[in-house]
């Protein structure tokens, strides 16, 4: 793990971010129903219309466009909502800052059950503890979040009233409320995660736990606790690094359901709102940001990984 | 292939799933002349009817039969991911084979701009495709199978880089056997399993995604009973008529599990652990 | 004298779907106090479920008939797991077969050692790191106390079997299984590691199981030596007698099989006409980029010619580009360089005609990945003679070539052993009727009987076809009964290349010579 | 004598005071206390002019005020003007200003902040919404500070009521010469709150205006706009005391408000109605029979329930309501699908008709009239197609292009607005091309009556040809629904649906402290 590695790991996120750049931009530059149209809705008139267009700069061609609009990002202007009129930057950032909110109290309470759940059901592989996790794997796989959420606020926020249902209350400003506020979203969202990390731990203490070098260390005597929790678990756990970083893929795409059920200001709705009123500066700052994260995580991920796993260390 | 039903069949998980396909699939087929009712029957005397013997299932805010509804929405949720999983799979597959059978730069090209197109989550893209198509159940097939083809691509390329590195390839091409005989021939037979199992999962993975789509109202579309639009339409009622919700969210929910157990099944069925 | 290890009448059978299979026939086998015991069997005797069975390590379709196994008093078929965790490494020590597996690779070494160390002889941390150190010191590792602070894959191979010999040799143990040690690494470093064993068994005198594939190799580390097949214990003799006189029909084809430079196979001189020549042959993997160095050349301006009916070997450890010379020669891996065949002059991949194509085949190593699972053998013999021409009413003729049934045809490569599928895939490159074979390791999986089938086979087919050979191997002694020549490699470089004559004389690279040393030729 | 009357009618002074309900209360309204609501989407335009949905409307109206103000009986009394008069053609109103009126940077308000105004929301460049609906302004001027005089392009009664129009709002003069678009992230009005915080997709917060010119208003230190872009979800806010006052609910949801403790459920009927748009000027629909049996196969009744779940009142084809003023109760008309068939045999088609309905997916209730219809009409040989599309391409594409397509609209504060807006050959809004000049005639007529009792047989006469020739259907008004905690005071549902007085709310005993 050189600084060549790490400079090429770099470019390969720089890389991905301009190919997203692109692909967002290609994309809502054919969206239908042009931005002027849906801005100005039904109070729309041709001479109205053709101003706006002119002022949104909609009529230069395709790559003139880009050109502009990646020459801004490159400076941080990710340009003016035509939707609020406010700038889209810091209005995507502060959105995405409470999209990672969720996203990592997620990720903290999906590690904290997936982990121990996996390894168990891995230790005691084909027995009713393996089953049941099993089960509520597949359950978990096989609901999308819409159900879920809905069906976790119908019990806990309407029946029994034990949260609430919906709303966002920053965690900076009344952290308990915060901390209750975000209970509901943060459990239908592990609830996913859970089903997958715990598979791939399930399925990777089995391996690791199928490996030479735990046979070598239970052939040498050493008690199973320790092979379990100072050979096995390590080796396990690492590769869940790179698995939870993927996850964050899903994350992403699954919060805008999410966010849009439980009201979440985040960066799943606001793309959600942007992608409905075509307010296109929104749309691209929205996608590019989220694809962004994604791509700096997974490199984040990517040096932890080959910071704590000498095998990649010393590759 | 007989050898492998009967090896899947022997897998609990593989026999629940198979069993699960099966109902699934005569619903595909039969539902619509199997269903009590017309599904787009509307009954002002029977709104919100409660499950019971006139309605299985219960009725929606139009006084529709669900269970109808449900057994002819089969049909258009149904083979709808599996076209959306079978058109991305394949897209998938042939770049992947493609990109492996290349090898070198244009590999390494392909697949860095492939990653970077997963950078976009799924979701997200299907979102941002059908809102450039224009809502619609065909759309959101389109869309979806565009955001699966990049992870299919990557699974088939793994499988394939692997099989590209097994000397009968090696031999193939020091013999000078064409390209279109390798990558056909030699290859893609071998990396069919691969392909196979993680279409089968993503098959449960579409029928969330377009029920996804179709609940945030750019899938299909209304008066059609495809199953997330049903829950989508049944949500605003849940509290009066929480059958509506749960009857379709269980009947994603099955088929999501009855891929999931297919293709986990398959996953064993095709690499049988070697028996000391 | 009472034995540390005894094995009385043992009986094991794996549960299979089809019901049960026996794996150990009425075992029964001691070992003295200081006595190392060879156990010697091709794949598939059972060797390895012994040794599971003796650390209690065995899978759980695993079933124990009868019989029994004692560790001096203790019977380990009743040892409770807390007692097991105080018996193994304790008393029974184990080496493995592949160190670099074997090790945790995300602990450091001194953990992995000192681990044990304090488990079993009950010392604090820092005791047990200062004996570690020593430990290590005494298996010929250079800076012990920074190999302690270094993780597994930062040290070599050989390094790591030392570190694995340290542990097990740290907690004192009466009887230490061996399971191939040696089979994972290179020859001479192999060579290294069993020097380092007969020095640690003298100094402490501990009993040992050795359990190897490798009848030659047994009787130099071991007193006696047991020879297993199929499950059966066929033959138990000193090492000095085993070689010498053989008593068992199965051991007497064991020991006829394993290869020695003196038996000469091939007889005959080769032509004086060169087939193919290779100057100034450079292959490299891959190429720089922005921020990586490319890599070195994994062959170096190597030239070779291969003549008319020769044998050429070709031996060198892993990594020395003997593999690489092969892919150049046969188009997968691009090369700069010269090839010359048959008047024809080849600059690159690209030059590779049909004709050339035809006339140099190549043989893998693994026979399990050259041919394709999804194709059956009658079209995998096919496509030669479709490509070459020919016609496919041939096949039959060239199963039978191979010594296999006709019937065969119809078989997928799953269905066939190992050997068979070897010669498959021989057929396919006869099939081209080629003027020079490439075989690459192509014995180097298989057992020694297999082995000595196959090279029976190939120079048959070489009396018939007069094809020349260019065969690649790391025996040493192989190579020496079969070629005319012999070329050495190492890291890239062609160090030597003399008629097999010349092996004993004194102009021989250093490093030949060594390697020389490092393969182990039976006693007897 | 007439003279007297008329301005009677027409004029409005500062006697009739809003508050005056007030009066009749035993207890002042407590003051102060933090409301928190919640709106069902963003407001993200607090331009004034610009406003163009509800919980926008409900921001410039805390932030701003009109001249004049819509009472929940559709008719008028003065806010930042004291009293107006017309001359006697009905062509020049003249505008008294309140005086000492500051906007909230401190600045009087004057006659040139309303010419500015006007003129601003008039200008075409500003694409305000609002451009068409203020009025048939030719020019206004200030005649003093404190005076307006509004010349009008011809006689228009209606001047007081259209001026209370959500876009036109009063904003400084220097804003509008200086930088007009800063009014999208900042604000300066008079109205009874200041905006403290901005967050469209989050957060709207706003606070007393201590200098608002009723001294006693507003009650509340503070009000928290929360979006809930999910009904369920703002429902359950609201039972579990999240939020105090939620705008709009949907029928289902009104149901478990209604039955949950400390919640009170709100519902007034409102001219808000769904119809379907037929072009009168295209086949099949420029012949008569084809609408009317279309108007003939829908049932009304189920209709209400169907797609405002009960909450709602039928429509007979005219878009006033109850609600509005010049309401004529025509008897309802009832499904026969004999009549249809006959009516679409008699019109070419014996063997029924294939059509595509074009429902945009915003709100949801325009598909599911869709739906609903589709059924109903399958029975008289109607084999409707329902086509749903986002509502941004729907107004590209469908909207006032589309010769079968369902409509969505408020209520507007008279019956000439909506006429105007949607059913006049030069309605702004054209969209069936019925384009009938004897309905025009009528309702120009109607405009410039001031005898209430002519002008209620105008208006009589209108919805009559409407009912008759059906030039779109209106089968079900909606009725307001919405909730409130019980504690909250002073607020009652404005039948418009875009007027929320929260100037008169106050916090009552049991009100959670909010900080």
């Amino acid at each position: 793990m050189s600084l060549a590695w790490f400079a090429r790991r770099l470019m390969l996120m720089v890389y991905t971010v301009i190919v997203v750049s692109m692909l967002v931009f290609a994309i809502t530059q054919i969206l239908p129903a042009d931005a002027a149209q849906s801005l100005l809705g039904e109070n729309a008139t041709p001479e109205v219309l053709a101003a706006l267009r002119t002022r949104l700069g909609l009529g230069d061609p395709a790559w003139l466009q880009y050109g502009r609009w990646a020459r801004h990002i490159f400076t941080g202007d990710f340009g003016i909502s035509m939707r609020t009129s406010l700038p889209v930057g810091p209005e995507m950032l502060a959105a995405l800052s409470r999209s990672l909110l969720l996203a990592v109290s997620a990720i903290l309470v999906t590690l904290a059950i997936a982990v121990p759940l996996g390894v168990v059901a891995a230790l005691r592989q084909g027995r009713l503890t393996d089953t049941g996790v099993s089960l509520i794997a597949y359950l978990g796989v096989s609901l999308p979040e819409f159900v879920t959420a809905t069906l976790l606020a119908l019990l806990l926020a309407d029946t029994w009233h034990w949260l609430p249902a919906t709303g966002y209350v920053s965690p900076l400003e009344d952290f308990g409320d915060g901390i209750r506020h975000l209970a509901l979203p943060v459990l239908t969202v592990s609830l996913i995660l859970v089903a997958h990390v715990m598979r791939m731990m399930r399925s990777e203490t089995l391996d690791v736990l199928k490996s030479d070098y735990i046979r070598a260390a239970r052939l040498k005597g050493l008690p199973e606790r320790t092979v379990v929790f100072r050979h096995a678990l390590r080796n396990a756990l690492l590769p869940v690094v790179t698995i939870i970083a993927l996850d964050v893929g899903y994350l992403l795409g699954g919060i805008i359901v999410i966010e849009e059920i439980f009201a979440i200001p985040g960066i799943g709705r606001a793309l959600m709102v942007a992608i409905t009123t075509r307010d296109l500066p929104s749309i691209q700052a929205g996608a590019l940001i989220m694809a962004a994260t994604y791509a700096v995580t997974n490199t984040l991920a990517d040096m932890a990984y080959a910071f704590l796993d000498p095998r990649i260390r010393y590759d | 292939m007989t050898e492998l039903f009967i090896r899947l069949m022997r897998k609990p998980q593989g026999f629940v799933g198979i069993v699960l396909l099966a109902l699934i699939a005569a619903a595909c087929l039969f539902g619509p002349a199997l269903a009590p009712y017309a599904p787009e029957k509307i009954d002002f005397l029977g709104r919100f009817r409660a499950p019971g013997w006139q309605n299985w299932l219960g009725a929606d805010q139009f006084g529709r039969d669900i269970l109808s509804r449900l057994m002819v929405g089969a049909r258009s949720t149904v083979p709808l991911a599996f076209i959306a999983t079978f058109v991305g799979s394949a897209a998938g597959a042939t770049i992947g084979v493609g990109s492996a059978y290349l090898g070198g730069r244009t590999d390494e090209a392909i697949m860095r701009t492939i990653d970077a197109v997963m950078a976009i989550p799924g979701l997200l893209m299907a979102l941002l495709l059908v809102s450039t198509l224009g809502n619609g159940a065909g759309n959101a097939v389109i869309a979806i199978a565009v955001a699966f083809a990049p992870g299919m691509a990557r699974v088939t390329r793994s499988a394939a880089l692997n099989v590209r590195n097994q000397d009968y390839v090696k031999a193939a091409i020091a013999r000078g056997e064409g390209a279109p005989w390798i990558i056909f021939r030699e290859m893609l037979p071998n990396v069919m399993a691969p392909i196979v199992i993680e279409s089968t999962i993503r098959v449960s993975f579409a029928v969330m995604l377009f029920a996804t789509l179709s609940f945030l109202g750019v899938g299909a579309q209304p008066p059609a009973s495809e199953w997330g639009l049903m829950v989508a339409d049944a949500r605003q009622y849940m509290h009066q008529a929480p059958w509506g919700l749960i009857a379709p969210s269980a009947a994603i929910a099955l088929t999501a599990i009855a891929f999931n157990l297919v293709g986990d099944g398959l996953r064993d069925a095709l690499n049988p652990k070697d028996e000391r | 004298m009472t034995p540390v290890l005894s094995i009385q009448n043992y009986t094991l059978d794996y549960i299979s779907s089809a019901g049960p299979v026996r794996v150990l026939h009425d075992i029964s086998l001691e070992i003295g106090p200081g006595e190392v015991l060879g156990l010697v069997g091709e794949s598939g005797s059972g060797k390895s479920s012994l040794a599971w069975a003796l650390m209690r390590h065995l899978p759980e379709n695993a079933r124990e008939v009868a019989g029994s196994l004692r560790l001096g008093d203790i019977d380990l078929q009743r040892l409770s797991p807390g007692e097991l965790t105080r018996i193994r490494g304790r008393r029974l020590g184990m080496v493995f077969q592949d160190p670099s597996t074997s090790l945790n690779p995300t602990l450091t070494i001194g953990r992995q050692i000192t681990e044990a160390l304090i488990q079993h002889r009950g010392l604090k941390q820092r005791d047990a790191s200062s004996l570690a150190i020593n430990l290590l010191g005494h298996v010929d590792l250079n800076n012990p106390a920074a190999i302690m602070r270094r993780y597994p894959p930062e040290i070599s191979g050989g390094e790591k079997q030392r570190v694995i010999i340290a542990t097990a040799f740290g907690c004192r143990p009466d009887v230490i299984l061996f399971d191939e040690p040696t089979t994972a690494l290179d020859v001479i470093t192999g060579a290294r590691i069993l020097a380092l064993f007969a020095r640690l068994r003298r100094e402490t005198g501990v009993a040992a199981l050795y359990i190897s594939h490798d009848l030659a190799l047994v009787t130099r580390v071991a007193d006696r030596v047991a020879v297993l097949e199929r499950g059966r214990l066929v033959e138990q003799a000193p090492a000095a007698d085993i070689f010498r006189a053989p008593r068992h029909a199965n051991t007497r084809a064991l020991v006829d099989a394993v290869p020695r430079p003196e038996r000469r196979l091939v007889h005959d001189k080769p032509g004086d006409q060169v087939v193919l020549a290779a100057s100034d042959i450079e292959v490299r993997y891959g190429s720089g980029g922005l921020f990586r160095d490319a890599p070195p050349p994994a062959t170096k301006k190597i030239g070779l010619e291969v003549r008319g009916g020769e044998i050429l070997g070709l031996v060198g450890e892993s990594g020395s580009g003997k593999s690489s010379m092969a892919r150049a020669l046969t188009g997968l891996a691009r090369f700069s360089g010269k090839i010359t065949f048959d008047a024809h002059e080849i600059h690159r991949m690209r030059d590779m005609n049909a004709a050339y194509r035809r006339d140099v085949q190549i043989i893998f190593q693994h026979p399990d990945a050259s041919l394709n699972p999804r194709h059956r053998i009658d079209e995998i013999l096919s496509r030669p003679l479709k490509l070459y021409g020919g016609h496919l009413a041939d096949i039959p003729r060239l199963l039978e070539q191979v010594r296999l049934p006709a019937s065969y045809a119809n078989r997928w490569p799953h269905q066939l052993s190992g050997g068979e599928k070897q010669r498959i895939a021989i057929a396919r490159a006869f099939a081209a009727r080629p003027k020079l074979v490439i075989c690459d390791e192509i014995t180097a999986p298989l057992d020694v009987s297999v082995q000595a089938q196959i090279i029976e086979l190939l120079l048959a087919l070489r009396e018939e076809t007069g094809t020349a050979f260019l065969f690649i191997t790391h025996d040493l002694n192989l190579i020496r009964q079969i070629a005319h020549r012999i070329a050495v490699m190492r890291r890239g470089e062609m160090v030597d290349l003399l008629p097999v004559e010349d092996f004993d004389a004194d102009h021989v690279h250093p490093y030949t010579r060594e390697l020389m040393a490092a393969s182990p030729v039976p006693v007897g | 004598m007439l003279s007297v009357t008329r301005r009677l009618f027409l004029a409005g002074t500062a006697i009739s005071l809003a508050g005056l309900p007030r009066i009749a209360l035993a207890e002042a309204p407590k003051r102060g206390g933090v409301l928190r609501m919640s709106v069902d989407q963003a407001a993200s335009v607090i331009h004034p002019m610009l406003a163009r949905v509800n919980p926008e409307y409900l921001v410039t109206e805390l932030l701003y005020s009109n001249l004049t103000r819509l009472k929940p009986d559709m008719t008028v009394e003065p806010d930042l003007a004291m009293s107006w008069e017309p001359n006697a053609t009905l062509t020049e109103w003249t505008f008294k200003l309140r005086p000492g009126v500051t906007f909230h940077d401190g600045s009087p308000l004057t006659a040139d902040d309303v010419v500015a105004t006007i003129n601003a929301i008039l200008d075409p460049k500003t694409a305000s919404p609002g451009r068409t609906n203020v009025g048939p302004i030719k020019e206004v001027a200030a005649v003093n500070p404190l005076t307006v005089k509004f010349t009008l392009v011809g006689a228009y009664a209606d001047l007081p009521v259209a001026l209370t129009y959500l876009n036109a709002r009063i904003v400084p003069a220097k804003v509008i010469a200086g930088d007009l678009a800063s009014l999208s992230t900042t604000a300066n009005g008079t109205g009874p709150f200041k905006l403290a915080s901005y967050e469209p997709d989050r957060r709207i917060v706003v606070e007393r205006n201590p200098a608002y010119y009723d001294p006693a208003r507003p009650y509340l230190d503070r009000i928290e706009l929360l979006v809930y872009p999910d009904r369920t979800a703002e429902a359950s806010a609201m039972i579990s005391g999240e939020i105090d006052l939620l705008l709009t609910t949907a029928p289902g949801e009104y149901e478990r408000l209604a039955k949950a403790d400390g919640v009170k459920a709100l519902r007034t009927p409102s001219g808000q109605f769904l119809n379907i748009n037929l072009g009168c000027d295209q086949k099949p629909f420029n012949d008569v029979r084809v609408r009317q049996a279309l108007a003939l196969v829908v049932d009304r009744e189920a209709t209400v329930g169907f797609v405002a779940g009960g909450y709602g009142t039928p429509g007979n084809d005219t878009p006033l309501s109850s609600a509005y003023h010049f309401y004529k109760n025509i008897p309802l008309k009832k499904p026969d699908i004999a009549t249809a068939k006959k009516l679409l045999a008699d019109a070419g088609y014996p063997n029924g008709i294939d059509l595509t309905l074009v429902a945009s997916d915003r709100p949801s209730t325009r598909t599911q009239l869709g739906v609903a219809v589709r059924e109903m009409a399958a029975a008289a040989g109607f084999r409707i197609n329902v086509q749903t599309m986002p509502h941004a391409t729907y107004l590209d594409q469908v909207w006032k292009k589309g010769n079968f397509y369902v409509g969505f609209y408020n209520m507007q504060p008279t019956a000439d607005a909506v006429f105007k807006l949607l059913y006049t050959s030069d309605a702004a809004w054209n969209e069936t091309h019925w384009n009938n000049a004897d309905f025009d005639a009528v309702i120009n007529a109607a405009r410039v009556e001031t005898d209430e009792a002519k002008r209620t047989a105008l208006y009589a006469k209108a919805q009559d040809m409407m009912n008759a020739e059906v030039p779109s259907v209106i089968s079900a008004f909606f009725d307001l629904l919405a909730a409130q905690r019980s504690y909250v005071e002073g607020y009652a549902l404005h039948p418009r649906g875009s007027v929320f007085r929260l100037d008169m709310a106050s916090l009552g005993a049991g009100a959670p402290k909010r900080a």
